[in-house]
Protein backbone atom coordinates (compact mmCIF):
# COMPACT_ATOMS: atom_id res chain seq x y z
CA UNK A 1 0.00 0.00 0.00
CA UNK A 2 2.46 2.67 1.31
CA UNK A 3 5.35 0.79 1.08
CA UNK A 4 6.92 -1.40 -1.60
CA UNK A 5 9.95 -2.96 -2.76
CA UNK A 6 10.78 -4.45 -6.16
CA UNK A 7 13.54 -6.47 -7.36
CA UNK A 8 15.25 -5.71 -10.63
CA UNK A 9 18.81 -8.39 -11.30
CA UNK A 10 20.88 -7.20 -14.31
CA UNK A 11 23.18 -9.57 -16.30
CA UNK A 12 26.03 -8.58 -14.34
CA UNK A 13 24.32 -10.28 -11.34
CA UNK A 14 23.98 -6.92 -9.42
CA UNK A 15 20.47 -6.66 -7.94
CA UNK A 16 19.04 -3.22 -7.71
CA UNK A 17 16.70 -3.50 -4.75
CA UNK A 18 14.11 -0.40 -5.13
CA UNK A 19 12.17 1.03 -1.85
CA UNK A 20 9.51 3.05 -2.28
CA UNK A 21 7.33 4.50 1.28
CA UNK A 22 8.47 4.68 4.88
CA UNK A 23 11.05 2.67 6.27
CA UNK A 24 9.80 1.73 9.55
CA UNK A 25 9.49 -0.78 12.36
CA UNK A 26 6.68 -1.48 10.64
CA UNK A 27 8.02 -2.05 6.96
CA UNK A 28 11.91 -2.65 7.76
CA UNK A 29 11.36 -6.67 8.37
CA UNK A 30 10.22 -6.41 4.62
CA UNK A 31 12.68 -4.77 3.74
CA UNK A 32 15.26 -7.22 5.65
CA UNK A 33 13.77 -9.64 3.54
CA UNK A 34 13.96 -8.41 0.05
CA UNK A 35 17.80 -7.72 0.87
CA UNK A 36 18.53 -11.41 2.12
CA UNK A 37 16.70 -12.51 -1.34
CA UNK A 38 18.51 -10.08 -3.63
CA UNK A 39 22.14 -10.82 -1.91
CA UNK A 40 21.99 -14.72 -2.23
CA UNK A 41 24.15 -15.75 -4.56
CA UNK A 42 24.33 -12.61 -6.55
CA UNK A 43 27.31 -10.05 -7.20
CA UNK A 44 25.68 -7.63 -4.78
CA UNK A 45 23.28 -5.60 -4.12
CA UNK A 46 22.45 -1.72 -5.44
CA UNK A 47 19.95 -0.24 -2.76
CA UNK A 48 17.78 2.63 -4.66
CA UNK A 49 16.43 4.90 -1.50
CA UNK A 50 15.54 7.49 -4.19
CA UNK A 51 11.64 6.68 -3.35
CA UNK A 52 12.47 6.84 0.75
CA UNK A 53 10.36 9.94 2.01
CA UNK A 54 11.17 8.68 5.84
CA UNK A 55 13.46 6.55 7.83
CA UNK A 56 14.44 5.53 10.82
CA UNK A 57 16.55 3.57 13.25
CA UNK A 58 15.26 -0.08 12.69
CA UNK A 59 15.44 1.14 8.35
CA UNK A 60 19.24 2.10 9.50
CA UNK A 61 20.07 -1.03 11.16
CA UNK A 62 18.45 -3.11 8.27
CA UNK A 63 20.73 -1.37 5.88
CA UNK A 64 23.99 -2.04 8.18
CA UNK A 65 22.30 -5.81 8.56
CA UNK A 66 22.31 -5.62 4.44
CA UNK A 67 25.94 -4.73 4.94
CA UNK A 68 27.32 -7.15 6.98
CA UNK A 69 25.93 -9.75 5.27
CA UNK A 70 27.34 -8.75 1.34
CA UNK A 71 30.74 -8.47 3.21
CA UNK A 72 30.47 -12.39 4.39
CA UNK A 73 30.68 -13.27 0.71
CA UNK A 74 32.48 -9.77 -0.57
CA UNK A 75 29.58 -8.77 -2.22
CA UNK A 76 29.18 -5.52 -3.34
CA UNK A 77 26.39 -3.72 -1.20
CA UNK A 78 25.53 0.06 -2.18
CA UNK A 79 23.13 2.94 -1.70
CA UNK A 80 21.69 4.88 -4.07
CA UNK A 81 19.98 8.37 -4.20
CA UNK A 82 18.86 8.91 -0.51
CA UNK A 83 16.96 11.96 -0.65
CA UNK A 84 18.67 15.01 2.14
CA UNK A 85 16.18 13.62 4.34
CA UNK A 86 17.68 10.19 4.31
CA UNK A 87 21.15 10.91 4.09
CA UNK A 88 20.26 13.24 7.38
CA UNK A 89 19.40 9.94 9.03
CA UNK A 90 22.77 7.95 8.10
CA UNK A 91 24.42 11.21 9.30
CA UNK A 92 23.07 11.16 12.21
CA UNK A 93 23.88 7.84 13.10
CA UNK A 94 27.42 8.44 11.84
CA UNK A 95 27.15 5.46 9.88
CA UNK A 96 27.43 7.12 6.36
CA UNK A 97 31.10 6.31 5.88
CA UNK A 98 30.33 2.63 5.81
CA UNK A 99 28.42 2.96 3.13
CA UNK A 100 29.39 3.37 -0.74
CA UNK A 101 26.61 5.70 -1.43
CA UNK A 102 25.76 6.72 -5.44
CA UNK A 103 24.12 9.92 -6.38
CA UNK A 104 24.39 13.56 -6.42
CA UNK A 105 26.01 14.84 -3.32
CA UNK A 106 27.50 11.07 -2.33
CA UNK A 107 30.77 10.77 -1.36
CA UNK A 108 31.79 8.42 -3.71
CA UNK A 109 30.58 9.92 -6.35
CA UNK A 110 27.86 11.55 -8.65
CA UNK B 1 1.47 32.10 27.44
CA UNK B 2 -0.10 29.44 27.86
CA UNK B 3 1.14 25.49 26.29
CA UNK B 4 -0.44 24.14 23.51
CA UNK B 5 -1.67 20.82 23.86
CA UNK B 6 -1.94 18.18 20.98
CA UNK B 7 -2.51 14.22 22.12
CA UNK B 8 -2.46 11.09 19.75
CA UNK B 9 -3.19 7.78 21.10
CA UNK B 10 -2.95 4.86 19.36
CA UNK B 11 -2.35 0.84 19.48
CA UNK B 12 0.64 -0.05 20.47
CA UNK B 13 1.60 -1.67 17.26
CA UNK B 14 4.25 -0.77 14.42
CA UNK B 15 1.76 -0.22 11.90
CA UNK B 16 0.55 2.63 13.82
CA UNK B 17 3.50 4.74 14.12
CA UNK B 18 2.91 6.55 10.54
CA UNK B 19 0.14 7.94 11.88
CA UNK B 20 1.15 9.04 14.73
CA UNK B 21 4.40 10.75 12.41
CA UNK B 22 1.31 11.66 10.47
CA UNK B 23 0.25 13.83 13.35
CA UNK B 24 3.11 15.34 14.64
CA UNK B 25 4.23 16.27 11.92
CA UNK B 26 0.88 18.10 10.77
CA UNK B 27 1.43 20.29 13.97
CA UNK B 28 4.74 20.96 14.05
CA UNK B 29 4.12 22.15 10.38
CA UNK B 30 1.15 24.41 11.83
CA UNK B 31 3.49 25.57 14.57
CA UNK B 32 5.75 26.80 12.13
CA UNK B 33 8.81 24.55 13.99
CA UNK B 34 12.21 24.64 12.60
CA UNK B 35 13.65 21.38 12.30
CA UNK B 36 10.08 19.45 12.15
CA UNK B 37 11.64 15.76 10.51
CA UNK B 38 14.37 15.40 13.19
CA UNK B 39 11.96 15.89 15.63
CA UNK B 40 9.40 13.53 14.41
CA UNK B 41 12.30 10.89 13.82
CA UNK B 42 13.05 11.38 17.91
CA UNK B 43 9.20 11.19 18.61
CA UNK B 44 9.13 8.25 16.20
CA UNK B 45 11.83 6.42 18.03
CA UNK B 46 10.43 6.81 21.67
CA UNK B 47 7.16 5.32 20.02
CA UNK B 48 8.55 2.63 18.55
CA UNK B 49 10.74 1.94 22.26
CA UNK B 50 7.61 0.86 23.87
CA UNK B 51 6.03 -1.20 20.77
CA UNK B 52 9.90 -3.15 20.90
CA UNK B 53 10.42 -3.36 24.41
CA UNK B 54 7.23 -2.20 26.64
CA UNK B 55 4.32 -3.82 24.84
CA UNK B 56 5.46 -7.15 25.27
CA UNK B 57 5.20 -7.34 28.82
CA UNK B 58 1.66 -5.41 28.94
CA UNK B 59 -1.78 -6.40 27.43
CA UNK B 60 -3.55 -3.78 24.90
CA UNK B 61 -0.82 -1.48 25.16
CA UNK B 62 -1.63 1.78 23.94
CA UNK B 63 1.01 4.65 22.24
CA UNK B 64 0.24 7.99 24.30
CA UNK B 65 1.35 11.22 22.62
CA UNK B 66 1.03 14.87 23.68
CA UNK B 67 2.85 17.70 22.01
CA UNK B 68 3.06 20.61 24.65
CA UNK B 69 4.44 23.98 22.73
CA UNK B 70 5.14 27.40 24.50
CA UNK B 71 6.33 30.00 22.78
CA UNK B 72 9.94 28.82 24.14
CA UNK B 73 9.63 25.28 24.50
CA UNK B 74 8.14 22.09 22.31
CA UNK B 75 7.86 19.06 24.37
CA UNK B 76 6.96 15.53 24.05
CA UNK B 77 5.38 13.43 26.42
CA UNK B 78 5.14 9.96 25.43
CA UNK B 79 2.68 8.06 28.07
CA UNK B 80 3.18 4.67 29.91
CA UNK B 81 6.64 4.27 28.65
CA UNK B 82 8.53 1.78 30.71
CA UNK B 83 8.42 0.84 34.39
CA UNK B 84 10.49 2.71 36.80
CA UNK B 85 13.21 -0.18 36.71
CA UNK B 86 13.89 -0.41 33.07
CA UNK B 87 14.99 3.44 32.92
CA UNK B 88 18.55 2.48 33.30
CA UNK B 89 18.16 0.30 30.56
CA UNK B 90 17.16 3.08 28.33
CA UNK B 91 20.60 4.26 26.83
CA UNK B 92 22.31 3.72 23.74
CA UNK B 93 25.36 1.88 23.22
CA UNK B 94 28.59 3.39 21.70
CA UNK B 95 28.62 4.93 18.32
CA UNK B 96 31.74 2.91 17.73
CA UNK B 97 30.30 -0.48 18.34
CA UNK B 98 28.54 -1.43 14.43
CA UNK B 99 26.08 -3.29 14.47
CA UNK B 100 22.04 -2.77 14.35
CA UNK B 101 20.16 -1.85 17.29
CA UNK B 102 20.83 0.70 19.56
CA UNK B 103 20.35 3.60 17.23
CA UNK B 104 17.10 4.71 18.54
CA UNK B 105 17.99 6.57 22.16
CA UNK B 106 21.00 7.68 20.68
CA UNK B 107 18.90 9.28 17.54
CA UNK B 108 16.67 10.63 20.34
CA UNK B 109 19.63 11.80 22.28
CA UNK B 110 21.55 13.89 19.25
CA UNK B 111 18.15 15.41 18.41
CA UNK B 112 16.34 16.72 21.66
CA UNK B 113 18.18 18.98 24.30
CA UNK B 114 16.82 17.25 27.36
CA UNK B 115 15.14 14.05 27.89
CA UNK B 116 13.94 12.95 31.00
CA UNK B 117 11.67 10.11 33.15
CA UNK B 118 8.75 11.42 35.22
CA UNK B 119 6.07 9.06 36.90
CA UNK B 120 3.38 8.99 34.82
CA UNK B 121 0.16 11.08 36.16
CA UNK B 122 -2.30 8.67 34.39
CA UNK B 123 -0.68 5.40 34.40
CA UNK B 124 0.24 4.63 37.94
CA UNK B 125 3.30 1.86 38.36
CA UNK B 126 4.94 3.56 34.99
CA UNK B 127 7.00 6.04 33.56
CA UNK B 128 6.02 8.91 31.09
CA UNK B 129 8.92 10.22 28.55
CA UNK B 130 9.51 13.64 28.48
CA UNK B 131 11.74 14.97 25.67
CA UNK B 132 12.27 18.39 25.14
CA UNK B 133 14.14 20.94 22.98
CA UNK B 134 14.15 25.37 22.95
CA UNK B 135 12.15 26.54 20.06
CA UNK B 136 13.56 27.43 17.38
CA UNK B 137 11.53 29.74 14.90
CA UNK B 138 12.73 29.51 11.52
CA UNK B 139 13.87 32.92 11.58
CA UNK B 140 16.75 31.99 14.21
CA UNK B 141 18.54 30.07 11.18
CA UNK C 1 -13.07 -8.91 17.48
CA UNK C 2 -12.80 -5.76 19.82
CA UNK C 3 -12.81 -2.16 18.31
CA UNK C 4 -9.34 -0.79 17.59
CA UNK C 5 -9.52 2.65 18.74
CA UNK C 6 -7.41 6.17 17.37
CA UNK C 7 -7.61 9.29 19.39
CA UNK C 8 -6.67 13.01 18.30
CA UNK C 9 -7.30 16.05 20.97
CA UNK C 10 -6.00 19.85 19.18
CA UNK C 11 -6.86 23.07 20.25
CA UNK C 12 -10.36 24.38 18.64
CA UNK C 13 -9.01 26.53 16.34
CA UNK C 14 -9.52 26.30 12.41
CA UNK C 15 -5.31 26.20 12.31
CA UNK C 16 -5.38 22.63 13.67
CA UNK C 17 -7.78 20.78 11.48
CA UNK C 18 -5.15 19.76 9.21
CA UNK C 19 -3.28 17.86 11.90
CA UNK C 20 -6.73 16.29 12.34
CA UNK C 21 -7.07 14.86 9.21
CA UNK C 22 -3.35 14.02 8.48
CA UNK C 23 -3.76 11.80 11.14
CA UNK C 24 -7.11 10.35 10.50
CA UNK C 25 -5.99 9.71 7.18
CA UNK C 26 -3.24 7.72 7.94
CA UNK C 27 -5.18 6.06 10.86
CA UNK C 28 -8.01 4.80 7.21
CA UNK C 29 -4.78 3.96 5.51
CA UNK C 30 -3.44 1.79 7.64
CA UNK C 31 -6.38 -0.23 8.15
CA UNK C 32 -7.31 -0.12 4.37
CA UNK C 33 -10.52 1.90 4.44
CA UNK C 34 -11.97 2.50 1.02
CA UNK C 35 -13.27 5.68 0.31
CA UNK C 36 -10.88 7.42 3.49
CA UNK C 37 -11.18 10.73 1.34
CA UNK C 38 -14.91 11.26 1.77
CA UNK C 39 -14.49 10.12 5.41
CA UNK C 40 -11.78 11.96 6.10
CA UNK C 41 -14.08 15.34 4.24
CA UNK C 42 -17.00 13.90 7.25
CA UNK C 43 -14.99 14.08 9.85
CA UNK C 44 -13.60 17.56 8.86
CA UNK C 45 -16.95 19.15 8.76
CA UNK C 46 -17.56 18.05 12.52
CA UNK C 47 -14.74 19.13 13.85
CA UNK C 48 -15.10 22.41 11.71
CA UNK C 49 -18.16 22.85 13.07
CA UNK C 50 -17.06 22.84 16.93
CA UNK C 51 -14.64 25.82 15.37
CA UNK C 52 -17.58 27.66 14.18
CA UNK C 53 -20.77 26.86 16.37
CA UNK C 54 -19.33 25.12 19.49
CA UNK C 55 -16.50 27.03 20.72
CA UNK C 56 -17.21 30.72 20.47
CA UNK C 57 -19.50 29.59 23.25
CA UNK C 58 -16.86 27.92 26.16
CA UNK C 59 -13.24 28.25 26.72
CA UNK C 60 -10.38 26.65 25.39
CA UNK C 61 -12.11 24.65 23.14
CA UNK C 62 -10.54 21.37 22.34
CA UNK C 63 -11.40 18.91 19.38
CA UNK C 64 -11.45 15.53 20.66
CA UNK C 65 -12.07 12.95 17.74
CA UNK C 66 -11.73 9.10 18.79
CA UNK C 67 -12.04 7.08 15.46
CA UNK C 68 -13.38 3.13 16.22
CA UNK C 69 -13.11 0.07 13.73
CA UNK C 70 -13.99 -2.96 14.38
CA UNK C 71 -14.26 -5.51 11.31
CA UNK C 72 -17.67 -4.12 10.21
CA UNK C 73 -17.89 -1.15 11.49
CA UNK C 74 -15.94 2.65 11.32
CA UNK C 75 -16.72 5.14 13.77
CA UNK C 76 -16.23 8.67 14.31
CA UNK C 77 -16.77 9.79 17.59
CA UNK C 78 -17.00 13.60 18.27
CA UNK C 79 -16.30 14.64 22.03
CA UNK C 80 -18.30 18.00 23.36
CA UNK C 81 -20.08 18.39 20.04
CA UNK C 82 -22.48 20.43 21.14
CA UNK C 83 -25.29 21.32 24.16
CA UNK C 84 -28.38 18.93 24.25
CA UNK C 85 -30.24 21.93 23.03
CA UNK C 86 -28.54 22.77 20.11
CA UNK C 87 -28.80 18.93 18.52
CA UNK C 88 -32.08 20.13 16.55
CA UNK C 89 -30.21 23.01 14.96
CA UNK C 90 -27.71 20.59 13.56
CA UNK C 91 -28.94 19.77 10.47
CA UNK C 92 -28.28 21.06 6.42
CA UNK C 93 -30.18 23.58 4.82
CA UNK C 94 -32.14 21.92 1.58
CA UNK C 95 -29.72 21.40 -1.57
CA UNK C 96 -31.94 23.60 -3.47
CA UNK C 97 -31.42 26.85 -1.50
CA UNK C 98 -28.26 27.81 -2.80
CA UNK C 99 -25.91 30.17 -0.97
CA UNK C 100 -22.69 29.81 1.62
CA UNK C 101 -23.51 27.72 3.97
CA UNK C 102 -25.07 24.81 5.71
CA UNK C 103 -23.25 22.30 3.15
CA UNK C 104 -21.21 20.69 6.28
CA UNK C 105 -24.07 18.74 7.84
CA UNK C 106 -24.80 17.78 4.28
CA UNK C 107 -21.74 16.35 3.11
CA UNK C 108 -21.68 14.25 6.50
CA UNK C 109 -25.28 13.42 5.39
CA UNK C 110 -24.03 11.91 2.52
CA UNK C 111 -20.90 10.66 3.73
CA UNK C 112 -22.41 8.38 6.49
CA UNK C 113 -24.65 5.98 7.33
CA UNK C 114 -25.80 6.96 10.33
CA UNK C 115 -25.09 9.75 12.75
CA UNK C 116 -26.15 10.39 16.23
CA UNK C 117 -25.99 11.88 19.46
CA UNK C 118 -25.12 10.86 22.61
CA UNK C 119 -24.37 12.63 25.92
CA UNK C 120 -20.83 12.65 26.42
CA UNK C 121 -19.36 10.58 29.25
CA UNK C 122 -16.26 12.53 29.40
CA UNK C 123 -17.70 16.06 29.27
CA UNK C 124 -21.22 16.53 31.28
CA UNK C 125 -23.76 18.23 29.85
CA UNK C 126 -22.22 18.34 26.50
CA UNK C 127 -23.47 15.63 23.31
CA UNK C 128 -20.79 13.40 21.39
CA UNK C 129 -21.64 13.56 17.69
CA UNK C 130 -21.53 9.57 16.68
CA UNK C 131 -21.23 9.21 13.31
CA UNK C 132 -20.44 5.54 11.55
CA UNK C 133 -20.50 3.85 7.97
CA UNK C 134 -20.43 0.00 7.47
CA UNK C 135 -16.67 -0.84 6.47
CA UNK C 136 -16.02 -1.56 2.84
CA UNK C 137 -13.18 -3.36 2.18
CA UNK C 138 -11.32 -2.23 -1.36
CA UNK C 139 -12.10 -5.65 -2.53
CA UNK C 140 -16.28 -4.82 -2.15
CA UNK C 141 -16.23 -2.47 -4.56
CA UNK D 1 3.57 27.76 4.54
CA UNK D 2 1.20 24.98 3.42
CA UNK D 3 -1.52 27.42 1.47
CA UNK D 4 -0.89 29.72 -1.21
CA UNK D 5 -2.73 31.58 -3.50
CA UNK D 6 -1.44 33.68 -6.36
CA UNK D 7 -3.30 35.97 -9.01
CA UNK D 8 -2.14 36.85 -11.98
CA UNK D 9 -3.85 39.43 -14.65
CA UNK D 10 -3.99 38.95 -18.52
CA UNK D 11 -4.22 41.78 -21.02
CA UNK D 12 -7.30 40.92 -21.47
CA UNK D 13 -8.80 41.89 -18.06
CA UNK D 14 -9.65 38.55 -17.22
CA UNK D 15 -7.91 37.12 -13.52
CA UNK D 16 -6.39 33.69 -13.07
CA UNK D 17 -6.67 32.81 -9.19
CA UNK D 18 -4.02 30.34 -9.09
CA UNK D 19 -4.39 28.46 -5.36
CA UNK D 20 -1.94 26.06 -3.53
CA UNK D 21 -2.12 23.94 -0.90
CA UNK D 22 -5.42 22.72 1.04
CA UNK D 23 -8.73 24.67 1.29
CA UNK D 24 -10.57 24.45 4.55
CA UNK D 25 -12.26 26.53 7.74
CA UNK D 26 -8.74 27.96 8.66
CA UNK D 27 -7.55 29.24 4.49
CA UNK D 28 -10.90 29.94 2.61
CA UNK D 29 -10.87 33.11 4.31
CA UNK D 30 -7.95 33.82 2.74
CA UNK D 31 -8.79 32.51 -1.04
CA UNK D 32 -12.40 34.45 -0.36
CA UNK D 33 -10.28 37.72 0.25
CA UNK D 34 -7.96 36.83 -3.28
CA UNK D 35 -11.16 36.29 -5.17
CA UNK D 36 -12.87 39.60 -4.42
CA UNK D 37 -9.41 41.56 -4.57
CA UNK D 38 -9.24 39.15 -8.26
CA UNK D 39 -12.98 40.13 -9.78
CA UNK D 40 -13.06 44.11 -8.36
CA UNK D 41 -12.90 45.58 -11.90
CA UNK D 42 -11.49 43.39 -13.75
CA UNK D 43 -13.40 41.04 -16.81
CA UNK D 44 -13.92 38.11 -14.40
CA UNK D 45 -12.04 34.94 -12.93
CA UNK D 46 -10.34 31.65 -13.55
CA UNK D 47 -9.85 29.64 -10.45
CA UNK D 48 -7.00 27.56 -11.31
CA UNK D 49 -7.55 24.39 -8.87
CA UNK D 50 -4.79 22.16 -9.88
CA UNK D 51 -2.69 22.47 -6.90
CA UNK D 52 -5.76 22.31 -4.31
CA UNK D 53 -5.34 18.80 -2.39
CA UNK D 54 -8.87 19.15 -0.56
CA UNK D 55 -11.56 21.70 -0.11
CA UNK D 56 -14.18 21.32 2.56
CA UNK D 57 -17.64 22.63 2.40
CA UNK D 58 -16.24 26.31 3.73
CA UNK D 59 -13.97 26.31 0.50
CA UNK D 60 -17.11 25.44 -1.56
CA UNK D 61 -19.02 28.15 -0.03
CA UNK D 62 -16.08 30.83 -1.04
CA UNK D 63 -16.37 29.24 -4.65
CA UNK D 64 -20.30 30.03 -4.32
CA UNK D 65 -19.57 33.49 -2.92
CA UNK D 66 -16.94 34.16 -5.68
CA UNK D 67 -19.46 33.03 -8.41
CA UNK D 68 -22.36 35.66 -6.71
CA UNK D 69 -19.92 38.40 -6.36
CA UNK D 70 -19.12 37.85 -10.03
CA UNK D 71 -23.02 37.72 -11.04
CA UNK D 72 -23.23 41.33 -9.32
CA UNK D 73 -20.89 43.03 -12.53
CA UNK D 74 -21.90 40.02 -14.86
CA UNK D 75 -18.13 39.27 -14.89
CA UNK D 76 -16.94 35.11 -15.85
CA UNK D 77 -16.30 33.10 -13.06
CA UNK D 78 -14.78 29.75 -14.13
CA UNK D 79 -13.07 26.97 -12.21
CA UNK D 80 -9.83 25.17 -13.83
CA UNK D 81 -8.52 21.89 -13.45
CA UNK D 82 -10.12 20.64 -10.18
CA UNK D 83 -8.40 16.80 -8.91
CA UNK D 84 -10.75 14.31 -9.02
CA UNK D 85 -11.04 14.46 -4.99
CA UNK D 86 -12.22 18.44 -5.43
CA UNK D 87 -14.47 17.41 -8.00
CA UNK D 88 -15.99 15.14 -6.01
CA UNK D 89 -16.50 17.25 -3.38
CA UNK D 90 -18.35 19.95 -5.69
CA UNK D 91 -20.86 17.00 -6.79
CA UNK D 92 -21.26 15.99 -3.33
CA UNK D 93 -22.55 19.69 -3.18
CA UNK D 94 -24.70 18.86 -5.84
CA UNK D 95 -23.43 22.40 -7.51
CA UNK D 96 -21.00 21.09 -10.22
CA UNK D 97 -23.84 22.17 -12.84
CA UNK D 98 -23.53 26.00 -11.52
CA UNK D 99 -19.59 26.56 -12.35
CA UNK D 100 -18.07 26.53 -15.38
CA UNK D 101 -15.13 24.11 -14.99
CA UNK D 102 -12.60 24.08 -17.89
CA UNK D 103 -9.83 21.12 -17.53
CA UNK D 104 -10.32 17.61 -18.21
CA UNK D 105 -13.35 16.08 -17.37
CA UNK D 106 -15.04 19.52 -17.24
CA UNK D 107 -18.90 19.60 -18.22
CA UNK D 108 -18.07 22.62 -20.38
CA UNK D 109 -15.24 21.43 -22.30
CA UNK D 110 -11.13 20.08 -22.39
N1 LIG E 1 10.12 1.38 26.62
C1 LIG E 1 11.20 0.67 27.03
N2 LIG E 1 11.10 -0.21 28.06
C2 LIG E 1 12.17 -0.91 28.47
N3 LIG E 1 13.41 -0.79 27.92
C3 LIG E 1 13.58 0.07 26.90
C4 LIG E 1 12.50 0.85 26.41
N4 LIG E 1 12.98 1.62 25.41
C5 LIG E 1 14.28 1.36 25.27
N5 LIG E 1 14.67 0.42 26.17
C6 LIG E 1 16.04 -0.11 26.34
O1 LIG E 1 16.94 0.80 25.70
C7 LIG E 1 17.78 0.09 24.77
C8 LIG E 1 18.18 1.00 23.62
O2 LIG E 1 17.07 1.27 22.81
P1 LIG E 1 17.27 1.71 21.29
O3 LIG E 1 18.36 2.71 21.25
O4 LIG E 1 15.98 2.14 20.72
O5 LIG E 1 17.81 0.45 20.52
P2 LIG E 1 17.15 -0.98 20.27
O6 LIG E 1 15.70 -0.84 20.57
O7 LIG E 1 17.44 -1.23 18.84
O8 LIG E 1 17.86 -1.92 21.19
C9 LIG E 1 16.96 -1.10 24.37
O9 LIG E 1 17.74 -2.15 23.90
C10 LIG E 1 16.22 -1.45 25.66
O10 LIG E 1 17.03 -2.24 26.50
N1 LIG F 1 -21.30 22.12 17.22
C1 LIG F 1 -22.43 22.80 16.97
N2 LIG F 1 -23.08 23.47 17.97
C2 LIG F 1 -24.23 24.15 17.71
N3 LIG F 1 -24.81 24.21 16.49
C3 LIG F 1 -24.22 23.58 15.45
C4 LIG F 1 -23.02 22.84 15.64
N4 LIG F 1 -22.66 22.31 14.45
C5 LIG F 1 -23.59 22.70 13.56
N5 LIG F 1 -24.54 23.46 14.15
C6 LIG F 1 -25.74 24.04 13.49
O1 LIG F 1 -25.98 23.34 12.27
C7 LIG F 1 -26.06 24.26 11.18
C8 LIG F 1 -25.55 23.62 9.90
O2 LIG F 1 -24.15 23.43 9.95
P1 LIG F 1 -23.30 23.30 8.60
O3 LIG F 1 -24.05 22.40 7.69
O4 LIG F 1 -21.93 22.89 8.94
O5 LIG F 1 -23.33 24.73 7.93
P2 LIG F 1 -22.76 26.10 8.45
O6 LIG F 1 -21.82 25.81 9.56
O7 LIG F 1 -22.07 26.63 7.26
O8 LIG F 1 -23.96 26.90 8.85
C9 LIG F 1 -25.24 25.45 11.63
O9 LIG F 1 -25.62 26.62 10.99
C10 LIG F 1 -25.55 25.51 13.13
O10 LIG F 1 -26.74 26.17 13.40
Amino acid sequence: MTFDVSIERGTSGLAVVRVLGEVDLDTSPRLLGNLQDALRGGAGVVVDLAGVGYIDSSGVATLIQGLKLAGKTKARFALRDPSPRVRGVLELSRLTDLFEIEGAGGPTGG
Amino acid sequence: MPSRAYLAEVPADASCLRAVRAFAAAVLAKEQIDESERLVLALDEACANIVKHRCPTIEDGRICVRLELTDATLRFRIGGFCKPGDVPKVKPRDFADIRPGGLGTAFIGEIMDRVAFEPDPERGGAMELVMERARRSEDDV
